[in-house]
C-alpha cells in the first residue's frame, strides 16, 4: 500500500486519478483504520489530506463558515463562534466516538463513510451546508444529502474529494440541534438521530426549518412534513407533537442488533420532538 | 455411623433414599464406599464432587474426619470465576 | 475448630499501596502480549464462519508454500487427548465438526503478523453446513438439531431434546405442601442473555516447545498450573517439562481459567521449531472464548401474608455452549441460598448449543438464578403489599440454618448486611418521578483449594513471599499485609511475588474468591513455621528453652528477664541466620479448606425514560460481609467492579446471534459494557463477620458482588415503570415494548 | 513503496523508524520500538487502552498510522513520570487504588492528563464523559473518577 501526503488538493486528486487500484482518502482515519485492520479493505493507495492547508482550516466570513475536510471534531468544538452559530452541527460531530476519536474524526469522513447512522449527517443536512468537491475537471458544490447514496456508497467519483463544507450565513434567531438515541450514554452508534435547524421572526414565529433523520432508512433523509409543522408555528407543544408524528411516519427503519424497527420508528419521533424543542430554545436565546 | 444426606434427584442414585447411614471415618472412606454400596453414583463421584462436612465445603481433603454426628452433604464440584 | 482468633490488627485494615502499582501506572508492567523472543513467529488462527458444520477437508498446501510461513496445523497435528480433556482439546481445535461460529479449525505461524494473516486466506476448508441451534428454548425442544449426540446423563427427565445433557436438583421439605399453605403463589418465567467477562486484555501467550517435549509458556491467565496441566493433557506432554509463567493479567473474571490459544501456540512452536506468539483479537475473544450462560428459568414461590416464604421452587435451563458443562448446578444451589426455607426445590438443566464453550464468570451460575429468585420475591412483595427488606429479613438464613443446597451454615453476615440497608441514607432517600428502587440479596460459596507458598527471611531482615497465583485484585498487597501482621513488622519490609510453575508446587487458579483467603492463610502458616524455627535457634543461642522465646511487636524476646537479653529484630536475626543453622525459610503447601460463604445485598435506584425505555442508574449501594477486611480499598474495588459488571449484564450486555447462527456483535462497539458516563459512584458498606476458617477471619469477596445486581436493577426498573421486566438485558427496545404493552 | 521512513518525536526524544504504511502507530510503538506500556484491547478505537497524544491531541494509537507521526510529537505513558518522579495522577491512582488489573491504566492516565491540561477543574460528569472511551472492567470507575478529581484539586492548589 502506497501512502501519500500531498500539499494541495490538485496533487491529491491527481494521485487518485492515477491509481489503477483501490485508492482511499485518509482524513481522520477513524473508520478507515478500523476497516483496514479488520481486513475489510486492502487499498493500494492512501492519500492523507491532513497536509493540505485548505482542508485544515475553519474560515468565518460574511457568507458563513467554511470548514476544511480534515478538521478534527475536537477542533470544531473548540471554535467558539462556530459552536455559537452551529451548535447542532458541532454536537452531532461531537457525539462520534470517544474523546480519543474526537481528536481525529472529521465531518468528511463521517459523511463519506456513508453510514445511515452517522451522527454528524442529520445536522449537516438540516444546516443546508454544501460540500465543496474537487475533481480533475475542477470544483463543484454538492448538497450534503446528495453525497451518500446508500449504506457505504457515495456519489463522489473515484478521483473526487471534498475539500471543505460551506455553511450558509446565519441570520438572527436561528439555531440548530442534534439529538440521538443510544442505549448507553456514550460510545454507541446512533439507533436514531435527528438534526433540526430553524429560524424565528421577531414574534417568535418559525420562518424556516429543516428536519433530518438518520438511522431510520438507507440514508439520512429530510422530513418536509416535520419542517412544515414548524414553519408558521410558535413551536408550541402542538407543533412539536406534529414534528414527532411526521418523523415517525417518515421513518422506514430495519431491525438489527442495535434496535428493532418498531423501536426506531417510535423513538425517532420522540427524539425529533426533543431536538426541535432544543433548537427552538437556542433560537430564542440567539437574538 | 455417619448420616449422609442425599439431595433431590441425586436420590435416584441411592435407591431413592433421602439419607443413608454409613460407617466412614473420613472423606476418602466416604468416596471409596459410596460407589461400592451404590454403583449408580459412581459416574457422579468420578466427575468430581465437593462434600460439605459440618457446613464446610471440602473438595479433596481425604483425611478430613467424619464423625458419627457429622452433617455430610454430597454436592457437585464447586468452582469459581 | 476455629482457625480464627480475635485480636487487634496493626497492618490489616490500612489502605496501603499495591507493590505492583508503580509498574502499572508507568507502563512497565508486562502483560501477555508484552514480551517477545529472539526469532519469534506470529501465530494466527483460522475460525469457522459456520455455527455448525462438518469439516470435509482442509487444504493447507498453499498456505505452507507462502514465503515466511513456518508451520500450519490442524487437529491432525494433535495427539489423542488425555481422558477427560477431549472437550478442551476439541474446543481449542475442531475435529470432525466445527461446533460454533468462531471455532478454531487451523492455525499458522509465520515470520510476521501480516504474513500470518495472509496465510489464513490461503487455507481452503470445505465445510458441509449442518443445522444449528443457538437459543436455549429452541435447543431443548424435541426435534431440535442435536449439537453433540450421546452426551445425555442418566437422570435427565423425559420430554426434552438430547441437547439437555445434565440434570441436578437440590432442596428439602415438601414444596407442594408449602404452596398449599401460601396466601399467594407467584409463578413466573425469566430469561437472560449471555454476557462476556469483558476483560480488556485479550488472551495472549508466547510459547516454545522442543522436539523432545520441553517447553516454556508465557501467558496471561488466572491459573498457570491449570494452563500447564490442560496444555499437557491436550498435547501429550509431561507437566514437569512445561514451565508456565503467568504474566500480569489484564482482567479475567473467570474467563482466563482455561485454555483457548495456549495449546495451539505450543503445537505451532513444536512444528515450526521457533518461539510462537499468539495474541487474540477482540473479535476472537468475543467469538471464541468462554462467555457465560444464557438462561430460561421457571420460578414458583409461595408466601403467606406475614411474608414468610412457605415454599420455593426453581427450574433453570442453562445454555452451556457447545460442550457439556455443570454451570446449572451453580444456579440451582445458590438461587435461594439467602433464605431459611422449610420447603425448597431447585433443578438445574445444562443445555448444549452451537455457541462457544461457556467459561466461568464471577460466581458462575449464581447471578442469573438469583435474578430469577430475587425478582420473584419482589413480585410477591408487590402482590402482597409487603416491604421487600422486611420480607428478606424475616426469611434470612442465619448461623445454623439448613441451606437450600444442603449444608448447615456456620457464622455469616447476611442479617448484618440486611440490617445495614436500613441504616443507609440511600434506602431512606426519596425518589423522583419515573424512578424506582430495587433491592436484592446474593450469595456465593467461596472456596480454598490447593495452595503452595514459600516465605523467606532475608539476611537484611526483609521478608520474601513467593506464591503462584496471578494477582488480579491486589492479592500481592493483601498477602504482604498478612505476613507483615503475623511478624509484627511494616508492610514495606515484605515483598510478595508471583512465580512460575517450575518454582513452586501446585496451585488452583485465582478463582472462587480464594486467593486472599487461601494463599494468605498458607503465608501466615509458613510465617508461623519461620517464627517457630527462630524460637529454636534463639533458644540455643540464649541458652533458654524454646518456650522462653516469644514473639512480640516484630521482635523475639526472652521471657527470662534475669538473663538481661535484648530483644532481637528480624534484621538482627537475618544477619545471623547462617551462624544458627543456615537460611531461614518455610514452605507451606496445603489444601486450604474452610472458606466462609459470602452474602451481599445491593440497593439500586434507576430512572426510566418512559418514551424511549432508556434506563439510567441514579444511585447504587453494595453491601457485603467481607469477613475481616485486609485492604479496604481492594474490598470496595471488588464490590464496585462486580456491581458495575452486573449492571451491564442487566441493562445492555448481550450476545446477539443472527438466524445464520453467527455472532452479530463481536466488538466493544456493540457488545456494550458500561462506560464511565453510564455510572454513578458506587457506594459500599462492608460488614465484617470474621470467617472462623481463617486465622485473621478473611472471607473471599470477589464473586458475590456480581450476584445481586441483576435483580437489584431489574426490581428497580420494574418499580420505576410499574411493569415487570422478565428478560435481561433490559435494553431500551425491551423496556419500551414492555411499557407500551402494559 | 510499502514502507516509509518516519522522523518523529516520542516523549520529547527524536525517534526514527521505518514502518509498513499500513501499520498503526500502536503497532509501531509496541512491536518496533518496544514501548509496550501502550496497550491494545480492541484495535478498533472502542476501548481506549492505546491512548496517546499526538501534538497534544488525545487519540487512540490504533486509529493512527505510524506514517502519520512524521514531524509530530507523540506522548505515551512511558513519558508520563519524570524518571522515578511520578505524575500527580499516577501517584493519586496508586494512593486511591484506582486500578486493579492495570491494563486500562496507561490509557486512562494519558486521557486524564489530557483532560486536566484543558480543564483543570472538571466536574464529576465532565470527567466521566471525557474518559467514556476508556473502558475499565475491574473498578466500576468509582475510584478512577475520584482519583482524577482529587488530582485536579491538588494540582490546582499547587498551582495557586
Amino acid at each position: 500500500m502506497q501512502y501519500l501526503a500531498p500539499k494541495t488538493c490538485a496533487e491529491a486528486v491527481a494521485a487518485l486519478a492515477a491509481c489503477d487500484g483501490d485508492a482511499r482518502l485518509l482524513a481522520g482515519g477513524t473508520d478507515l483504520l478500523v476497516r483496514l485492520q479488520a481486513d475489510m479493505i486492502e487499498p493500494d493507495l492512501l492519500v492523507d489530506i491532513k497536509h493540505i492547508d485548505t482542508c485544515q482550516s475553519i474560515e468565518e466570513g460574511p457568507d458563513g463558515f467554511v470548514i476544511g475536510a480534515a478538521v478534527a471534531s475536537a477542533e470544531l468544538g473548540e471554535h467558539a463562534s462556530l459552536t455559537q452559530a452551529w451548535p447542532g452541527v458541532v454536537e452531532g460531530m461531537g457525539l462520534v466516538g470517544s474523546t480519543q476519536v474526537q481528536g481525529r474524526a472529521t465531518l468528511t469522513g463521517n459523511l463519506c463513510n456513508a453510514s445511515p447512522a452517522a451522527d454528524s449527517v442529520p445536522a449537516l443536512v438540516a444546516s443546508g451546508a454544501v460540500a465543496n468537491v474537487i475533481g480533475p475537471h475542477g470544483k463543484r458544490q454538492v448538497d450534503i444529502i446528495d453525497i451518500p447514496t446508500g449504506p457505504g456508497r457515495t456519489s463522489l467519483a473515484k478521483d473526487e474529494m471534498i475539500e471543505s463544507f460551506s455553511f450558509p450565513a446565519r441570520g438572527p434567531r436561528s439555531a440548530d440541534a442534534y439529538l440521538r438515541f443510544i442505549p448507553r450514554t456514550e460510545m454507541d452508534i446512533a439507533v436514531v438521530g435527528v438534526g433540526v435547524n430553524l429560524s424565528l421572526d421577531e414574534n417568535g414565529t418559525c420562518t424556516d426549518a429543516r428536519v433530518a433523520i438518520g438511522a431510520v432508512g438507507p440514508t439520512v433523509m429530510l422530513v418536509p412534513a416535520a419542517a412544515q409543522a414548524l414553519i408558521g408555528s410558535q413551536v408550541d407543544a402542538a407543533a412539536l407533537q406534529a414534528v414527532q408524528t411526521a418523523c415517525s411516519d417518515a421513518a422506514s427503519p430495519i431491525s438489527d442488533k442495535r434496535g428493532t424497527a418498531e423501536f426506531r420508528k417510535h423513538t425517532v419521533g420522540v427524539i425529533a420532538r426533543r431536538a426541535a424543542a432544543i433548537a427552538h430554545q437556542r433560537a430564542q436565546a440567539a437574538e | 455411623m455417619a448420616h449422609i444426606q442425599i439431595f433431590g434427584s441425586l436420590r435416584d442414585l441411592f435407591d431413592g433414599q433421602a439419607a443413608i447411614e454409613m460407617d466412614v471415618r473420613n472423606l476418602r472412606d466416604l468416596l471409596t464406599k459410596l460407589p461400592q454400596a451404590y454403583p449408580d453414583c459412581a459416574e457422579e463421584i468420578e466427575e468430581g464432587v465437593s462434600v460439605s462436612i459440618d457446613g464446610k465445603i471440602i473438595n479433596d481433603d481425604w483425611f478430613r474426619p467424619i464423625h458419627a454426628d457429622s452433617e455430610v452433604v454430597v454436592l457437585p464440584r464447586i468452582v469459581g470465576g | 475448630m476455629s482457625e480464627y482468633q480475635a485480636r487487634e490488627f496493626k497492618v490489616l485494615g490500612q489502605r496501603l499501596k499495591r507493590p505492583d502499582g508503580f509498574d502499572k501506572v508507568t507502563g512497565r508492567a508486562r502483560y501477555g502480549a508484552d514480551v517477545e523472543a529472539a526469532g519469534m513467529l506470529h501465530g494466527r488462527i483460522l475460525r469457522s464462519p459456520h455455527a455448525h458444520a462438518r469439516i470435509v477437508s482442509i487444504d493447507t498446501s498453499a498456505a505452507e508454500a507462502l514465503n515466511g510461513v513456518k508451520a500450519v496445523i490442524t487437529r491432525a497435528d494433535f495427539p489423542q487427548a488425555a481422558k477427560g480433556y477431549e472437550d478442551i482439546q476439541d474446543n481449542c481445535m475442531a475435529g470432525e465438526r466445527a461446533l460454533y461460529d468462531g471455532h478454531a479449525v487451523a492455525a499458522v505461524a509465520a515470520t510476521s503478523k501480516r504474513i500470518a494473516k495472509q496465510a489464513l486466506k490461503l487455507i481452503k476448508v470445505e465445510y458441509e453446513v449442518l443445522p444449528h441451534v443457538t437459543g436455549v428454548e429452541q435447543a431443548i425442544a424435541p426435534g431440535a438439531p442435536i449439537v453433540q449426540p450421546g452426551k445425555v446423563s442418566k437422570r435427565v427427565p423425559e420430554g426434552f431434546s438430547d441437547n439437555v445433557v445434565r440434570y441436578t436438583s437440590f432442596g428439602h421439605g415438601d414444596v407442594e405442601a408449602g404452596f398449599a399453605k401460601a396466601d399467594a403463589v407467584i409463578e413466573r418465567e425469566y430469561r437472560t442473555e449471555a454476557s462476556h467477562q469483558g476483560y480488556i486484555e485479550p488472551h495472549a501467550c508466547l510459547a516454545t516447545l522442543d522436539e523432545d517435549g520441553r517447553g516454556d509458556l508465557w501467558v496471561c491467565t488466572q491459573g498457570h498450573y491449570f494452563i500447564r496441566d490442560m496444555s499437557c493433557a491436550v498435547l501429550g506432554l509431561e507437566s514437569a517439562n512445561l514451565r508456565v509463567t503467568a504474566s500480569e493479567i489484564g482482567g479475567g473474571f473467570g474467563g482466563k481459567t482455561t485454555v483457548f490459544v495456549e495449546p495451539v501456540a505450543l503445537a505451532l512452536a513444536k512444528k515450526s521449531g521457533h518461539a510462537v506468539k499468539l495474541v487474540m483479537t477482540r473479535e476472537e475473544v468475543l467469538r471464541a472464548t468462554g462467555p457465560t450462560v444464557s438462561t430460561y428459568m421457571q420460578v414458583k414461590l409461595g408466601l403467606n401474608k406475614d411474608g414468610i416464604i412457605t415454599a420455593a421452587y426453581a427450574r433453570l435451563f442453562y445454555q452451556a455452549g457447545a460442550y457439556k458443562q455443570g454451570t446449572a448446578d451453580f444456579g440451582a444451589m445458590p438461587a435461594f441460598a439467602p433464605y431459611e426455607l422449610e420447603n425448597v426445590h431447585t433443578e438445574g438443566l445444562d443445555v448444549i448449543t452451537n455457541r462457544p464453550r461457556t467459561a466461568s464468570y464471577r460466581a458462575p451460575g449464581a447471578p442469573t438464578a438469583c435474578y430469577a429468585a430475587e425478582s420473584a420475591i419482589d413480585e410477591a412483595c408487590l402482590e402482597l403489599g409487603l416491604d421487600p427488606l422486611e420480607v428478606r429479613l424475616k426469611n434470612a438464613a442465619k448461623e445454623g440454618t439448613k441451606s437450600s443446597y444442603g449444608p448447615t451454615y456456620q457464622d455469616h453476615g447476611l442479617i448484618q448486611c440486611l440490617e445495614a440497608v436500613k441504616d443507609t441514607e440511600h434506602w431512606n432517600a426519596p425518589l423522583a418521578a419515573n424512578q424506582g428502587r430495587g433491592l436484592a440479596a446474593g450469595f456465593w460459596f467461596n472456596f480454598g483449594g490447593e495452595t503452595s507458598v514459600s516465605v523467606f527471611l532475608n539476611t537484611d531482615g526483609s521478608v520474601t513471599v513467593t506464591e503462584a497465583n496471578p494477582d488480579i485484585g491486589g492479592s500481592r498487597a493483601s498477602i504482604s499485609m498478612m505476613v507483615a501482621e503475623e511478624f509484627g513488622i511494616n508492610y514495606e519490609q515484605v515483598r510478595t511475588t508471583v512465580t512460575d510453575t517450575g518454582s513452586m508446587g501446585q496451585n488452583e487458579p485465582t478463582h472462587g474468591s480464594r486467593v486472599t483467603f487461601a494463599v494468605g492463610m498458607a503465608a501466615i502458616k509458613a510465617s508461623r513455621e519461620i517464627k517457630a524455627d527462630i524460637q529454636q535457634r534463639l533458644a540455643k543461642m540464649w541458652d533458654v528453652s524454646a518456650d522462653q522465646v516469644i514473639w512480640q511487636d516484630g521482635k523475639a524476646h526472652c521471657t527470662d528477664n534475669s538473663k538481661g537479653i535484648e530483644p532481637m529484630s528480624l534484621p538482627e536475626i537475618g544477619a545471623i541466620a547462617n551462624n544458627t543453622g543456615g537460611p531461614i525459610g518455610a514452605h507451606h503447601g496445603a489444601n486450604m479448606e474452610g472458606a466462609g460463604v459470602a452474602f451481599g445485598v445491593h440497593i439500586c435506584d434507576t430512572e426510566v425514560d418512559p418514551e424511549t425505555g432508556f434506563v439510567s442508574v441514579k444511585r447504587y449501594t453494595a453491601i457485603q460481609d467481607a469477613g475481616k477486611m485486609i485492604q479496604p480499598d481492594y474490598v470496595e474495588g471488588q464490590l464496585q467492579g462486580g456491581a458495575v459488571q452486573g449492571i451491564g449484564w442487566a441493562l445492555n450486555e448481550e450476545y446477539v446471534y443472527g438466524d445464520d447462527g453467527r455472532l452479530q456483535n463481536p466488538g466493544f462497539l456493540d457488545y456494550r459494557i458500561p462506560v464511565a458516563s453510564d455510572m454513578p459512584m458506587i457506594d459500599t458498606v462492608i460488614v465484617e463477620v470474621p470467617n472462623p476458617g481463617h486465622p485473621f477471619g478473611v472471607r473471599g469477596v470477589g464473586e458475590t458482588p456480581i450476584v445481586p445486581p441483576l435483580a437489584a436493577v431489574g426490581n428497580a426498573v420494574s418499580r420505576a415503570t410499574n411493569v415487570r421486566l422478565r428478560h435481561l438485558p433490559m435494553s431500551p427496545p425491551r423496556v419500551l415494548a414492555a411499557i407500551q404493552s402494559a | 513503496m510499502s514502507s516509509t521512513h518516519v522522523s518523529t518525536k516520542i516523549n520529547g526524544q527524536a525517534v526514527e523508524y521505518v514502518c509498513p504504511n499500513d501499520a498503526s502507530l500502536l503497532e509501531v510503538l509496541r512491536d518496533q520500538l518496544g514501548m509496550t506500556g501502550t496497550k491494545e484491547g480492541c484495535g478498533s478505537g472502542d476501548c481506549g487502552a492505546c491512548s496517546v497524544t499526538v501534538d497534544g491531541r488525545l487519540v487512540c494509537s490504533c486509529l493512527v498510522l505510524g506514517v502519520e507521526a512524521q514531524g509530530r510529537a507523540v506522548e505515551t505513558i512511558e513519558g508520563m513520570a519524570n524518571k522515578n518522579q511520578l505524575h500527580k495522577l499516577q501517584e493519586k491512582f496508586l494512593e486511591k487504588a484506582a486500578l486493579q488489573c492495570g491494563i486500562c491504566t496507561p490509557g486512562v492516565l494519558i486521557a486524564a492528563r489530557s483532560l486536566l491540561e484543558k480543564n483543570p477543574d472538571p466536574t464529576e460528569q465532565e470527567v466521566r464523559y471525557w474518559i467514556a472511551g476508556n473502558l475499565c472492567r475491574c473498578t466500576g470507575y468509582d475510584k478512577i473518577v475520584r482519583a482524577i478529581l482529587e488530582s485536579a484539586k491538588e494540582l490546582r492548589e499547587e498551582a495557586a
